[in-house]
């Protein structure tokens, strides 16, 4: 149950959201729409709690998460602009220190399949692939975190091919029938029912 | 907790041992350094004797702060760092061992190789232990040290002198009391005193300096 | 929120706290003014002619109050940064930032007459002395400060930065002074340092104080009139 | 009068240093105001 209360945020003295608030209960999804600037990151930044609101609360199954932490930070995927991914290691061992991290449980094998899935090469290095390979290699994270109860995804489906924007959609719907929840930013509607849409101006 | 540590030095060493050039331009800065004084002082033996301590000193400090700026600012710039913050281990250990795996790679070779330049300072061998001691305790205080004005000035303008400015005043204490080390040594004094008050800076580094860059680093994440 | 809690954090918020900053301000300008003469008065006029350094000693009566209020504005200050940190009020971090230039101003003075007073003493505009040294190494730490809040745009991780190091430095401050204490034995013996302060007369002692109250009230002065320019700034 | 300013042939230092002190914290008060007048226009 992820709950978000008067939430108020400003950047460079100018308030992009105040007052802002929904709740999230098991199985549902929230997408956050709303052209470019309208503070959808931030947002997004807010509820995985690496940016403190000037006014408001997001709290997780009814603890606030500036007192949770790393138990709240363990229960959850937040995936921003940045595909999170080294240059000089291969989609594997990227792959890998990532779950290691997250402290997500992997094997050897599934991290092949996950990769598999979003057709990119394991041993080669990040480096050397294409920007929308790059972001499939972020991507594929997914697939390993069945485990982790909250997904929150920044612009997701941005510099994703046809086949990729479906593998993605999948694999949240996938999620939502595991009774997780997702959160997602978009400034153009990916053709997803979201059972909760929030607008930013 | 242990394994995520484990798991940020093994990461940080495969790095390290992929882009060695980064590795070996720290030490080679280290050895520069050193060998410029005796071209600006003059090689009179007695002389470079006694300035040795206080330039072998200046120069690891300079060098281990040169590779500070690489500490956080890659992992910064392709979003890595963000996955850290929200990893499953308190930041403060995921601090701790970024900042242990970047004194293996900028503070150790440099304790290794301070007795190679002992040696062009006509040191004699004696004291070749009690240096290589003060900069073992030494140098990874000032990488914790160091960290922490590495992540207060994360993705600033001008962030290599400024990280200059905020670390050089604290590192005054540890250069006082290793470069003194070697020179109590040197006047067979002992170096008792002064290594056993840098191994406790390095016991109060370590209590304190993870809360302090955790903290640095939430903010600058902002 | 209790009745108490309510008032205590009534003044945290910068817009009811500009009123009140004005005010202290007018005060404690005229209360550092009188103060100041007075102690001018004292130190210069009634305090008698030092046996060993004749009329050159006057000068400790503006040197030793700023070194104090150096050191005790970077600790105000260092405290201010942790309640802003810790409570995340706004407020405090503007005062944290509107105590550094003051802070720095005394350091610099600190430095000044202490060379001055060096030179017809021991005959060197600059003495490695325990005290000046860690004075010049505060003078760094508040430049860093400075610099640091100086080098971020947006003013709440600039408070929130400068507070991090604020404490960290706090906590370095006497670290720095005791290792340069100790090396300054080390290499200079005791001879040098200006810790021989001339004996200290009754009417030195009052003009010491008056000047430093004078210094005090004069930093709460100018604080307070800064931090008003602040909260203008920032909360147009 | 005369030998009050002379302050006992440390004149140099003893009033190098309150004059400069008095400068300093006047030109910090000055800037100050500056500054006000700035952040009222």
């Amino acid at each position: 149950m992820l709950e978000a209360a008067g939430l108020e945020c400003v950047r460079q003295q100018r308030v992009l959201f105040a007052g802002l608030g929904f709740a999230l209960r098991n199985g549902e999804s929230l997408r956050v729409a709303g052209p470019n600037g309208s503070g959808k990151t931030s947002l997004l930044r807010i509820l995985c709690g690496l940016l403190l609101p000037s006014a408001g609360e997001v709290r997780w199954k009814g603890a606030p998460i500036r007192s949770l932490r790393e138990d709240y930070s363990r229960q959850i995927v937040y995936l921003g602009h940045a595909p999170a991914v080294k240059d000089e290691l291969t989609a594997g061992e990227n792959l890998e220190i990532a779950c290691r991290l997250a402290g997500l449980p992997f094997t050897g094998d599934s991290i092949a399949e996950a990769l598999a899935r979003f057709q990119v090469p394991q041993f080669s290095f990040i480096k050397k692939l294409s920007q929308g390979q790059r972001r499939r290699a972020a991507l594929a994270r997914l697939c390993l975190s069945e485990s982790a109860p909250l997904w929150l995804l920044d612009e997701p489906f941005t510099a994703l091919d046809a086949a990729g924007i479906e593998l993605l959609k999948g694999l949240i719907a996938g999620h939502l029938g595991r009774g997780a929840m997702v959160v997602y930013s978009t400034h153009q509607d990916p053709g997803l029912a979201a059972t909760q849409v929030l607008e930013l101006a | 907790m242990l394994e995520a540590a484990r798991c940020i030095v093994y990461r940080e060493l495969l790095l390290a041992l992929r882009r060695r050039s980064d590795v070996a331009t720290a030490l080679l800065f280290f050895v520069i350094v050193a060998s410029l004084f005796p071209l600006g002082i003059g090689a009179e033996p007695n002389l470079l004797r006694s300035i040795a301590p206080g330039v072998i000193w200046v120069a690891a400090l300079l060098s281990s702060m040169l590779s500070l700026g690489r500490l956080f600012a890659a992992d910064h710039a392709d979003g890595t760092l963000e996955q850290m913050l929200l990893g499953a281990t308190p930041l403060g250990v995921v601090a701790l061992a970024k900042t242990f795996a970047h004194w293996l790679v900028a503070g150790l070779p440099l304790v290794a190789i301070a007795p190679l330049i002992a040696l062009q300072y006509d040191l004699p061998a004696a004291l070749y232990g009690v240096l290589a001691l003060s900069l073992a305790l030494g140098t990874p205080v000032l990488s914790m040290i160091g960290a922490i004005g590495a992540a207060l000035t994360l993705g600033l303008r001008g962030g290599g002198v400024l990280l200059a400015l905020l670390v050089l005043p604290l590192y005054v204490p540890v250069l006082i009391v290793g470069a003194g080390a070697v020179e109590m040594a040197a006047a067979g004094l002992g170096a008792g005193a002064q290594l056993l008050l840098l191994g406790a800076a390095l016991v109060l580094a370590c209590a304190f300096a993870p809360w302090a860059i955790a903290a640095a680093l939430r903010i600058s994440m902002e | 929120m209790t009745a108490s809690s309510i008032r205590w954090f009534w003044y945290a918020s910068p817009q009811t706290f500009f009123p009140l900053a004005g005010t202290i301000a007018r005060w404690c300008g005229l209360a550092a003014a009188l103060l100041a003469a007075a102690g001018l008065y004292v130190g210069l006029f009634i305090a008698p002619t030092d046996a060993q350094q004749g009329e050159a000693y006057r000068i400790i009566f503006i040197h030793v109050p700023a070194a104090w209020m150096s050191m005790f504005l970077y600790v105000v200050m260092a405290c201010w940064a942790a309640l802003g940190l810790a409570f995340n009020t706004r407020l405090s971090g503007m005062m944290a930032s509107a105590i550094a230039p003051t802070g720095a101003l005394f350091t610099f003075i600190a430095l000044w007459t202490g060379s001055l007073w060096g030179k017809p003493t021991w005959g060197t505009w600059w003495v490695w002395d325990a005290r000046l040294t860690s004075e010049l190494i505060l003078l760094f730490l508040y430049f860093g400060f400075m610099a640091l809040q100086a080098a971020i745009d947006d003013p709440r991780r600039a408070d929130r930065a400068g507070a991090v190091l604020a404490i960290v430095g706090v906590v370095n401050v006497p670290i720095i002074y005791y290792s340069v204490k100790w090396w300054n034995t080390l290499h200079q013996g005791a001879s040098v340092s200006l810790t021989r302060a001339p004996s200290m007369a009754a009417t030195m002692l009052t003009g010491m104080l008056l000047m430093a109250l004078a210094f005090w009230l004069y930093s709460i002065a100018v604080t307070m009139v800064r931090v008003r320019c602040i909260i203008k700034e920032r909360e147009a | 009068m005369s030998e009050f300013f002379a302050m006992g042939g440390y004149a140099l230092y003893v009033w190098g240093s309150y004059g400069v002190t008095a400068a300093l914290l006047a030109l910090e008060v000055f800037f100050l105001r500056k500054r006000v007048r700035e952040t009222k226009a």
